[in-house]
């Protein structure tokens, strides 16, 4: 069994870290997990992406044409990854960022105002976790509680303040995913 | 031992570290500088020496004159810098002492781009330095893997006392991966009885040099350097064997592309077609005889990389052309998703092997039109 | 000839200690020698030739390991002082020196010798400075005088195409990390003898840790000047002083007390 | 009146560069013409009476082949 | 036209001249120098662009300037030399420029000797810069062959846009032979459309680079590279063949190992024994369709080379194992004499061909004792 | 926000032509932009545009060709001088620059800046000092001050490891053939007004072929200096001036008369 | 009476870096919150009257995306 | 028809430019020619040798284990090379310079006391042209005319003035071997 997360959206806006905190998880579990993102001095101010897989067994190409799930975090990368989820997969997107609906009917989107919602709880950037939140709730990728664990790993030593508020943003992702 | 989420580039570095590592020179180059970073802030601490260098020039000569000094040291780099490093390696293999490098390559030629590319596959292989000399070359696919390989390339080095190269792709220096770290080796205490460590009036002085005015003492040290590189290539072949005991034909690949494949003949294995992988570690010295053998056992070879074919003609030759090879590749940093792959295993189990012209040739032919779909 | 009974003398004068007996590949009157028996001198004197490791460059001298009594390696043309960092870094406690040549030191190496003064590297660079390539034959270096011929000058240095002369003393004074930079002649006894206590001052800013130290070496060439030994000696002092004054062109202050 | 001295000159490592005969203020060194060293040359040597021992041609010497020897003297005198 | 007699390096040097050579950059280095030196008197009397540089990085990225400014551009240098020229080598690949390197083979590796050698081969054949390019290499044997090579390699150069080697090693640059200089061409009076010579308002800017941050581009690069470097394939192979047509096997060598080999085909042709010699000129492209097709009417190929047998691997590829191969050489600056090659091949004619083992260790095995004995 | 009407309005200051009108690549408030339109603008004045060449370099500014409108080449890391020099030999009557960064010119360039400036090559180098490698990601340049930290001087530059910084135009103003060496910086309005006029200087002294000419910019890094610009360009004026002291450090002779 | 001037900011180019607004020396220039460039920043722009036309802002600005414009004055006065 | 002649003895004493000489009579002639030196820095002070080859077909190798003739100019390079000339080949020997006779009998040798004779006409640094005219005379590899138009060849330019003492210590030699 692998599945793979693609996180796309503008560099500043938390996609390398949400994919952290899934591998996060994923480790947790005993799994085999790679994190790819896109990297270099090219990515400043442009968009950026990574791509986290985890299996039970040795991963072979860090890379997938079709991932199992998207999170899209703005326009360009709605446009671009939509059609590249595979048959059943699923669709995140923060409809705050982009200005349409989800067109493909073969698999399961979710179009929250992920950026809204985090403002709401006071911190904009927490946007990549709400829509992690929600992706994993209607995946079932892994329970609420592992996801907590792998945020506070991810956060351990100099980012331990912002636990908190990573773990709402992240319950209110759950609960939109419901 | 506990597992956990490591990016390939400080991996590297730590597994140094961990190795034995004394001193290390380097100079920033993406995608390979986080190992000189993670490096400026743990050996300091260690007590033991980093020091970013003016150049890679700078660098490998540094290095050059800590391994004549007697202490195991690295540098890191990638494609470019390993261009600026090639006079000082062909003098650390002429003077025979140990050194470790690590070339996270990037797109080529020239400047080209920092994604992840095999195209160094000549350069360090077939020795990209004047003169007569075989560099190892390890070239592990998986961070765990490029652990376990760096931290044993310092012995095998020391052993032979030459250069070891472990050979990855940005890809690996970049990504994240959970892996086990070995555990940390005492540093050397006593300095090699061979090394320019200063006599102490405890033994003769030490001379190194890589200069033979008379060509008849310099043959005697080629000769000497050729049959230390016969013990290598009785020693050191490594690979990595997937789905091959039922085979009846095989990818190689090396590296990224390797792993690559392994989801391409995985996928293919789901559909019932019986390919194997083969990935060959140590491309020097090349696993000719495990190639050889398989020959009589496979219809033929399919060889995929991140270059325009450069491993190819090494599975040609120990192949002795004696069933078909196959070649798929991107280059420039493109890297092949495994759904390419697949595509060219399917079309190979159903419309068989070609042999009229180079496979690199129909190659060519086939991805000028897949670059231009992909536009 | 006169015969000499010895008894009832005492030595003076005689081959050094870290020098070994055998004989240089040298032309005859080529002041490299002066120089090597300047280094094992003092090296003698300071009682450091089984703490030392030398490094040869590329040039005439690259056989000076064949010459010095203790460790040496031999570096790529223009290398040696990285390789010198290298090996010093990893032996702090050591005393590490380069013997240069000016086509390697200031040509092919400017950028490590700039580099390692930049660093206060703690070595001492010996250099030797004879206005040409004397290894390959006698080609221009960025020493070569103006209107000097050379084999690859041959109608004299035409500044007009490739400029001035390097004077690397004034050169690598500008950088914090010298300690110790000097200019000195090997052109007759007295020069020498200043010149000896100016490698004495270098190996001493090193042993105090007083960081990078260089004395440039005003040097002949007989043979690629096309002058016998004694002509080549006035040469020098008529040509090459003028445009390269001797003298001290950084001292580090915690130097000042030295005496001998 | 000077000390007197003398030198020896190592016929292997002599070049016969003459930068001793040069330099030596007594000018008593000349090349030996009456035989040549293994590497052929004709070597220096002193000629005539008159070294002082100043040690001159030792210091100009590249190939340091100049041994030099000075009259030793009793100890008050020498400090004189 | 008249014959005169002229040293290898200087008629390297008036060739260049004779071909319209506009700017030299180099460094000093024997056995090379002489190309340098005679340059540096002859160009500025006509008038064009001789400049020593402070080392071979700086030569080389002179030409690489000159090249994009659209002048025919030269340097020469011998292997310490060349390697460190691989970066600029590789940017000017990537940058598709024009220029011509003459690398006058010494003994290595490392500072070696200056005696003539091959063992630059691979750095040279194999691409001794990092990423994907492919120089056209020229081996010629004689002065005479040297000189008309240099002559038309720049026009090759210019026609591919691509790097033209002239490999030979030091016996060719430092020995004399009789010569018939070819005619004195015009310089170029007009800048090509695509050089960096200032618009002057007359055409688009140009911009000459080798980077291509978006891999996709530079895989377009990579595969514009490849499919010029197929019609080199196709057009640029360069051989010469001696007693031939009816050998039942043959001698193959390059350059001076070549000439060498030459001498005792005629003496053992002289004794009856049907040996023929075939010499590469063109190292790459490699002759690969000719070797191949005479495995068909041969029963073995004798490899000779000054090397530790790297052009060894190229004919195994070639021949695509279809008869055996056997090896000779000698390395770190060793001539063999004719006599030498002569002894092996009467044991070939006598003993037949060995096949067992690689061809390298069964004369790493034979050299060994050989060298003990000249001892 | 205010609307105005621009009829009875001249323009007194406009995008300059030899710059394209098109997003560069820059950090927002990164003063390699200022940097670029001050050499168009005199490339402009100057009437150049047709009859330049540039040649980039490797660091943030590797796509300066992209900026620029007239002939461009790239160069391999540092070895922008030897490319302008084969260029300029070339063309000896055109005008031909390079853009370096610190890293680039004063690390991995040493050799070939200090040879470039020895012959008195006739070209121009733009220096954008920094004080870090920019597009790596920021690590230890030889221009980092002491005590700055970098991704590769994690506690600070340690001058006892790694010496202190270099100043390159104290370095290049010591060399024979430099024709005009100049330390601007572009931190505030009338620093740049002056960065323009010491630029103006650089070109004038290469087309009256009076040598080799560079202009050293202290420029931001708000990206891994990780402050603000306006932060930035504060941190420029208390911490780089002092030790980058701004003026002129060689000026030829036959420039004083120069009036704009 | 100061020379009255404007300036028009090209909004494909400013990255809000903000340096316009800390020199423009009758501060005049702010970011304008109100919308968002293609590049995704809120570019500069004059919030209120008063701009001189003296030219600061161009002068600082490291995307050259200043025109800045000053009111024509008849000759004789322009030299007073 | 292959002649090879070997030239040996100390740097200086005009070897290489001995072989120059014999390369030119050939090429006059029309011949392949090769003349292949000791070279580089270290010959600097140490001895020299040439090899020079003509005949009337390409060459191949242009150095040879056994060549036809061999003029040694000092004892070194009488010990090294009697035993390697071709059998009836030529061995000239510079008597001056050697102390022993030639052991080979099946070979044509000539020892003369070259430098003698060039010091007898003025200039001790012609030894090798009195010894290539020995050479020359006993091979008959060329007629005297033709040598002596070559040394005018090889002399041509600088060394005009020279051109007179050479042909004198040529006909030394000459009257030598005969
Ligand atoms: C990379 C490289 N380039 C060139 C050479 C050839 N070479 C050997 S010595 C030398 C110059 C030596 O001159 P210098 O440093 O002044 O020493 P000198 O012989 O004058 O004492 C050169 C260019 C080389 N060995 N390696
Ligand atoms: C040979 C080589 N080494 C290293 C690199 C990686 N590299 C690219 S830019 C750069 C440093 C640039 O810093 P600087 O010159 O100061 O320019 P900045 O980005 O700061 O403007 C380095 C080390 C390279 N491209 N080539
Ligand atoms: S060539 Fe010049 S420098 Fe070299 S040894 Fe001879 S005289 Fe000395
Ligand atoms: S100086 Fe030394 S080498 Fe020269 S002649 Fe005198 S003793 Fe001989
Ligand atoms: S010691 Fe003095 S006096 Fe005696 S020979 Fe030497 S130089 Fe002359
Ligand atoms: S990284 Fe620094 S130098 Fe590079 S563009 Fe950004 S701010 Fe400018
Ligand atoms: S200075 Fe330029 S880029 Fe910065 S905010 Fe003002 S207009 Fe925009
Ligand atoms: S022109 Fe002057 S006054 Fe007007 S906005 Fe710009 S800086 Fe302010
Ligand atoms: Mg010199
Ligand atoms: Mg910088």
């Amino acid at each position: 069994m692998q599945n793979e997360t693609l996180f796309a959206g503008f560099g500043g806006q938390g996609v390398l870290f949400a994919g952290k905190v899934l591998a996060h998880a994923a480790l947790e579990l005993g799994m085999e997990v790679t994190w790819f993102p896109s990297y270099g001095p090219e990515m400043r101010g442009g968009t950026a992406n990574c791509t986290v897989i985890f299996s039970d067994e040795e991963i072979g190409s860090p890379q997938v044409l079709n991932p199992t799930s998207v999170i899209a975090m703005n326009q360009p990368s709605l446009d671009k990854y939509e059609d590249q989820v595979q048959k059943d997969g699923y669709l995140i997107v923060d409809s705050s960022m982009t200005n349409r609906e989800v067109t493909r009917k073969d698999i399961h989107a979710i179009c929250l105002p992920a950026t809204e919602i985090a403002e709401s709880i006071g911190q904009k950037r927490l946007a990549n976790i709400v829509l992690l939140g929600a992706l994993i709730r209607i995946s079932n990728y892994f329970g609420q509680a592992e996801l907590e664990n792998a945020l506070k790993k991810s956060l351990e030593g100099k980012k331990e303040d912002l636990i908190a508020s990573n773990i709402t943003a992240l319950q209110r992702g759950f609960d939109y995913g419901s | 031992m506990s597992r956990e989420l490591w990016k390939g580039n400080e991996a590297i570095a730590e597994a140094a570290v961990r190795a034995g590592l004394q001193a290390y020179f380097g100079y920033p180059i993406t995608p390979q500088t986080e190992a000189l970073e993670y490096l400026s802030a743990r050996l300091p601490e260690l007590g033991r020496v980093f020091l970013q260098a003016e150049s890679e020039l700078g660098a490998i000569n540094m290095v050059y004159g800590a391994a004549c000094a007697g202490a195991r040291t690295m540098t890191t780099t990638s494609s470019p810098g390993t261009s600026l490093m090639m006079e000082g390696l062909s003098y650390i293999a002429g003077t025979e002492v140990p050194m470790v490098l690590v070339d996270v390559v990037r797109g080529g030629p020239g400047l080209g781009n920092i994604a992840p590319a095999q195209g160094d596959y000549n350069q360090m292989v077939h020795g990209g330095g004047h003169g007569d000399y075989h560099p190892i070359v390890l070239a592990p696919a998986s961070i765990q893997e490029t652990i376990d390989t760096v931290y044993e390339m310092f012995d095998i080095a020391d052993k032979y006392r030459t250069i070891g190269v472990v050979m990855v792709d940005g890809s690996i220096g970049q990504m994240m991966e959970p892996v086990t770290l070995p555990p940390m080796k005492e540093v050397r205490k006593i300095w090699p009885d061979w090394s320019a460590s200063a006599a102490q009036g405890k033994r003769e002085r030490n001379v190194l040099t890589s200069i033979y005015l008379d060509p008849k003492e310099e043959e005697i040290t080629n000769l000497r350097l050729m049959k230390t590189w016969q013990q290598i290539e009785k020693n050191e072949v490594r690979y990595k064997e997937y789905f091959m005991d039922d085979a009846k034909f095989a990818v190689v690949g090396f590296g990224s592309a390797g792993r690559v494949a392994l989801s391409a003949v995985r996928a293919a294995r789901a559909e019932g077609i019986p390919v194997g992988l083969f990935r060959p570690i140590s491309l020097n010295p090349f696993p000719r005889q495990k190639i050889l053998e398989y020959t009589s056992k496979l219809s033929g070879f399919f060889v995929v990389e991140m270059n325009s074919g450069m491993m190819l003609d090494d599975v040609i030759l120990a192949s002795q052309s004696r069933i078909p090879v196959e070649y798929y590749g991107r280059m420039g940093g493109v890297m092949p998703f495994p759904d390419e792959i697949l595509r060219e295993i399917r079309l190979l189990h159903t419309n068989g092997w070609k042999t009229e012209g180079h496979p690199r040739d129909r190659w060519l032919a086939k991805l000028e039109t897949i670059v231009k779909e992909e536009m | 000839m006169t015969t000499q009974n010895l008894e009832n003398m005492q030595v003076v004068y005689q081959h050094p200690e870290s020098l070994l007996d055998i004989n240089t590949h040298y032309c005859p009157g080529c002041t490299h020698g002066v120089a090597h028996r300047l280094v094992a001198e003092v090296i003698d004197e300071m009682g450091l030739r089984d703490n030392s490791i030398g490094v040869a460059s590329v040039g005439c001298s690259v056989f000076t390991y064949n010459y010095f009594d203790f460790d040496f390696v031999q570096a790529p043309h223009g290398r040696a002082p990285a390789m010198a960092t290298g090996i010093k870094r990893v032996h702090p406690d050591k005393v590490v020196l380069t013997y240069q040549g000016d086509g390697d030191m200031i040509s092919i190496g400017t950028g490590e010798i700039i580099h390692a003064a930049a660093r206060g590297e703690n070595i001492t660079v010996i250099f030797i400075n004879n206005s040409n390539y004397g290894m390959t034959g006698g080609q221009m270096a960025p020493t070569t005088l103006p209107g000097q011929k050379t084999t690859s000058s041959p109608k004299g240095r035409d500044v007009e195409q490739v400029g001035f002369p390097i004077r690397s003393c004034e050169l690598l004074a500008t950088l914090d990390g010298a300690g110790y930079i000097a200019r000195r002649s090997l052109h007759d006894p007295k020069n020498i003898r200043l010149a000896k206590k100016a490698i004495r001052t270098a190996f001493e800013t090193q042993v105090r840790g007083l960081g990078f130290s260089m004395v440039e070496l005003l040097s002949t060439c007989p043979t690629n000047w096309h002058l016998s030994p004694t002509k080549a000696i006035k040469w020098l002092e008529d040509n090459m002083i003028p445009y390269y004054p001797l003298g001290d062109y950084k001292v580090h202050p915690a130097l000042k007390d030295l005496k001998f | 009146m000077p000390l007197t001295g003398t030198i020896v000159v190592d016929e292997n490592l002599c070049k016969a560069c003459e930068l001793c005969i040069l330099n030596c203020p007594v000018q008593v060194i000349a090349l030996d013409k009456s035989h040549i060293t293994p590497r052929g040359f004709h070597p220096a040597a002193l000629y005539k009476e008159g070294c002082t021992g100043c040690g001159t041609c030792a210091v100009v010497c590249p190939e340091a082949a100049i041994t030099v020897y000075r009259e030793k003297r009793p100890e008050k005198e020498s400090k004189a």
